[in-house]
């Protein structure tokens, strides 16, 4: 299964909130080796970013040989990505990295921002498991998400910070409970690194297997560079985020 | 790539198929790469710093993008010289790319004694980095100062029969007094430029962008810079030269061979193409070709100034 | 744009209404941006590089474009100071803005000379271009040797009662020790940076792509370099500094406020947009309204390392 | 008459040869004020290129406020301009520079290469004056000009270094014969230099009027920079090409 670097052709890339925009490539290669957890490293053609940018891949389409791709302006590069029209290429390097372990059966997911986007493939692999999934964010514009998630998933639990949807609070606020009602037999957690601590350390005190996906600044998603390493908890070497990750056991990270 | 005659390069010894390597850092042990580029066939696999003992590198954030280049404080995160020769050299020693290790020491003593440990058949040349912004002690220290220098190198080359390429550091007044100092000292081939030291802040935060504060800046925003020291060491020595910064495509490393590098190291440019190693060399067959140029060395120092 | 009470910066005794000045060589004389650009409202015209005796430059080409930065020798061109002070000075010192000369000389002496003619009310202060790589004389050679650099800037303070603004170059090994040792000497501000000397190589014709070979490199490209070299100079110096390279936006700006200069250069952005000096200073009052700070000053060195 | 730097929109940019093309663009502030043998500044937004490339102004619709710009794609610059496409927006800086002298009956523009452009311009402000125009270049396929001439210009001349069409050699190869059987009282030059520098030389030894038309590297385009600066050969201080030219006397440069 080798990993490509092309330019493939841009189908669509529309606004899904006000700074969300979900792109969609046409990439047969990439879209039949792909896993969930994995990400592809893109660069816009002749634009002024210098390096790739890394982005989850959201979900894929086999049949059409489509990914799709669910990111957040926040600078020049997801700026550059935003710009893209139908029918411009992209060049796309990937699949990259190593994803989720998918052997469970009872797994609750937990999305905070944007990394609720990586976990709608994952329930799409996940399935026919009984898949929950917990999603925090800011407030209720944040949280566009359920549709998405519609038939892939049996139960969805939602916090906002200002209680303008679901709970008020963190998903860390309703995990316990949720860990003492239902039978999960892992969790799979993907969001900001304080969310993804705290669900992992929740999760180990209630002696639920979890993964988490880190995200670090990355030059050559190849495990070349080192930009991305993190230290291990587990009295390993280092390991490199792009390639040994994204995806990790939560007790070899935290 | 089919090898190619107008490239076939020999620099101190060390045959290559194409003269367009990878520079140190850049390009893993090889193996990162091995979908995107032929190992067989580009012309030498330069490995990550290594340094006497692992190192885990600086914490934090670790690159930063700027107009046209990028910083890094990687801070030579490696696994140290006894870990690459039993682990990783016995998996890239069959390439037919030779293997050339950059090494990094904290004394002149450390300099001798990797050189040392590298003195074996799978190793093609040593690179003495002594101008890594990024660490301490070490790296750039001997690369700013002529004498200091010149003693890593002495050092080195009484403790290996290899060919001993020395890389030198840009942030310095006068890269020639540097070039001519390693020379002297028995270098067998100079290789340049590592990093420019920088920097980015982020404005909203108040903090540098870069864990370690400062990075050394790569990149095709460095190129004017490194071609024109190219040029200044060439006229100074009579060692062959391995050209790098901001080489992206073959028209980049083609200014580097008529400014007089023998060779050139393609770096950042590996994360942007991963198959820049092998496009640069192909592009650079078929700049020959239409310029009707039999050999790569034709090129070399051919910068015409008046 | 309105004056703004966020920005009204004193440097040395100098007034200026926003800290953005232009930098020297890349504004004219001011008339020229007077389209673009209120002269009464801009921080400090710092006007072309001006020697004792009028200069033709150098010949042939001399600009080139490099990834997000381009090359200069245009080698000191310039009417001289005798048809600076009586041709154009009365068309330009009616403005609000304070004009500072940038001079340079062959010699230590001829700094004072200059300096002594330019110790006029109409001038607020004088910059020491001791940095140009553009120019075989004077220029460079007094930037990269602290001695030298000492000499000129106490040759100008004994000619002149004005403000005087070293202006160092970037090509050293250590800019730390050039900044201490024009502080030493006197110098009232320190400006920095000056270009990087840099190369460019047309591939077709085997000919440098500069008439004079090589040229100073400026612009976005050089900004990590040069913000480095702030940072590191406002920690070791007591004296202000005026910070510049590759400031084409309010962003680029408050990164070099943050590292420590209490006033910008603006030099290539104008090349870009003839209204980057207003632009710039239009984008910092916004970004103080928004971060709710009072006062630029307040963002001066206030970097956060740990 | 101020000079405006401003986004302004394409309306077309179409193709008249291989690797020319005629930019249109809606600008009415700078057409208004435009003069034959002025340029504009032009950056390309977002685009990689850091500086700003000149064009000439290759002909005016003040009724419609348009501006035509007719230029050889030969690298990023312009390669950049070739990309623009109707819609788009390109910042405009302009008019720049000092056009040519109108004050003349008989005048015979010359012009090799790209420099065939701007002389539309100039044919369009010189009417009613009995106007020819020789125009030089490498092959028959690089004169594609003649019907943009077509009403502007009495007669028409040709060279091809090839003698694909008209007469084979160079412009300065007929230009004795025809300043010796016609009597024009200007010359308007405008292409490579060394045609330029013959073309001068020529029409001196007639006794002859002759402006010619600089090309320089150029950064600012305002007269500040001194990137284009040129020996001025009648005794006088050096010349600015971007503001002093780029139109000049032919005694001024030559
Ligand atoms: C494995 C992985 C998967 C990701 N998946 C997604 C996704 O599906 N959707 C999404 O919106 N975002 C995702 N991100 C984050 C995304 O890569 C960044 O938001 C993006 O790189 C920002 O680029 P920029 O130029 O817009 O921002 P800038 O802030 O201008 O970027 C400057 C530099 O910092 C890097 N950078 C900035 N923020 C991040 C970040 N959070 N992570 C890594 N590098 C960063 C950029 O790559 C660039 O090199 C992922 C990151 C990683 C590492
Ligand atoms: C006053 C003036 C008017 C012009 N009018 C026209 C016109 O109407 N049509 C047309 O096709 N061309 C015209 N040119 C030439 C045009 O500006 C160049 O072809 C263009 O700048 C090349 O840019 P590039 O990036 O494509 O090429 P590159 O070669 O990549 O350019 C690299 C750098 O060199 C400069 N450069 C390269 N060639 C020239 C040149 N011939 N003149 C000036 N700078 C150059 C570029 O501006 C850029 O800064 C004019 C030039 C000037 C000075
Ligand atoms: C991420 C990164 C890591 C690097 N690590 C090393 C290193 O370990 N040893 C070394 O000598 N140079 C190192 N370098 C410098 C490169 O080998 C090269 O000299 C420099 O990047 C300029 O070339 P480029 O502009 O093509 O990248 C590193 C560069 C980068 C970008
Ligand atoms: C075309 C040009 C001419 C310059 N002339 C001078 C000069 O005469 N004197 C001087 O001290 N600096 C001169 N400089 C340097 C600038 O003032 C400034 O220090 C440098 O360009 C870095 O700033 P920038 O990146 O914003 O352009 C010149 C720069 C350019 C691009
Ligand atoms: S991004 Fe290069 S090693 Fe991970
Ligand atoms: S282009 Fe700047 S002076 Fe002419």
């Amino acid at each position: 299964m080798p990993k490509i670097a092309m330019d493939v052709v841009v189908l669509e890339n529309k606004h899904l909130s006000d700074d969300v925009k979900e792109l969609i490539v046409y990439a047969p290669d990439i879209a039949k080796q792909a896993m969930p957890g994995q990400f592809v490293h893109l660069k816009v053609i002749k634009s002024e970013p210098l390096l790739r940018r890394p982005i989850s891949i959201a979900s894929v389409d086999e049949a059409k040989g489509t990914l799709s791709l669910i990111y957040r302006i926040v600078g020049k590069g997801t700026a550059a990505i935003a710009d893209l029209k139908a029918e411009n290429q992209v060049n796309c390097l990937g699949p990259l990295g190593h994803g989720f372990d998918l052997t469970c059966k009872r797994p609750l997911l937990i999305g905070g921002g944007m990394g609720i986007a990586p976990l709608i493939f994952l329930a799409q692999r996940l399935c026919p498991a009984t898949t929950s999934i917990l999603m925090g964010g800011r407030n209720k514009a944040e949280l566009f998400w359920q549709k998405r998630y519609e038939g892939l998933v049996n139960e969805i639990f939602i916090t906002t910070d200002d209680g303008s949807l679901g709970v008020k609070g963190f998903t860390v606020t309703l995990l316990p409970e949720l860990l003492k009602t239902k039978q999960y037999d892992r969790i799979f957690v993907c969001g900001p690194e304080i969310m993804m601590a705290g669900v992992a350390k929740i999760a180990q005190s209630h002696g639920v297997a979890c993964q988490v996906s880190l995200e670090k600044h990355m030059a050559c998603g190849l495990g070349a560079c080192l930009s991305c390493t993190c230290e291990s908890k587990d009295g390993s070497k280092r390991k490199k985020v792009c390639k040994d990750g994204p995806v990790f056991w939560a007790q070899e990270v935290f | 790539m089919k090898q190619n005659s107008r490239l076939a390069t020999e620099i101190a010894g060390i045959k290559m198929k194409t003269p367009v390597m990878t520079a140190s850092g850049t390009f893993g042990f090889g193996e990162e790469f091995s979908e995107f580029v032929d190992l067989n066939q580009i012309g030498a696999i330069v490995v990550k710093g290594t340094t006497l003992k692992p190192r885990s590198g600086n914490t934090g954030v670790r690159i930063a993008e700027t107009p046209s280049g990028m910083l890094n404080c990687i801070g030579l995160e490696n696994p140290g010289i006894e870990y690459f020769l039993t682990d990783i050299l016995p998996r890239i020693s069959h390439y037919d790319a030779p293997i050339i290790v950059n090494i990094s020491g904290s004394s002149v003593e450390e300099y001798g004694i990797l050189a040392k440990k590298l003195d074996i058949p799978e190793i093609a040349a040593i690179e003495l980095n002594i101008s890594c912004p990024n660490v301490k002690e070490g790296g750039i220290i001997f690369g700013t100062d002529p004498l200091s220098a010149a003693a890593v190198v002495k050092e080195a080359k009484k403790n290996t029969k290899k060919p001993v390429i020395a890389k030198l550091s840009p942030n310095v007044t006068d890269i020639v007094v540097m070039a001519k100092a390693v020379e002297e000292a028995g270098a067998d081939v100079i290789s340049m430029i590592n990093t420019l030291l920088g920097m980015a802040i982020n404005i909203n935060s108040w903090k540098p962008v870069l864990g370690n504060v400062t990075g050394g800046l790569s990149g095709p925003a460095v190129k004017p810079i490194a071609l024109r020291m190219v040029w200044q060491v060439a006229q100074a020595v009579h060692i062959p030269i391995i050209g790098m910064g901001g080489i992206m495509k073959a028209e980049d490393a083609i200014e580097f061979f008529l400014a007089g590098a023998s060779a050139v190291a393609v770096g950042t440019a590996n994360f942007v193409n991963p198959s820049a190693a092998e496009d640069v060399a192909k592009g650079i067959i078929k700049y020959l070709e239409k310029k009707n140029v039999e050999h790569i060395s034709q090129l070399v120092g051919q910068l015409k100034c008046n």
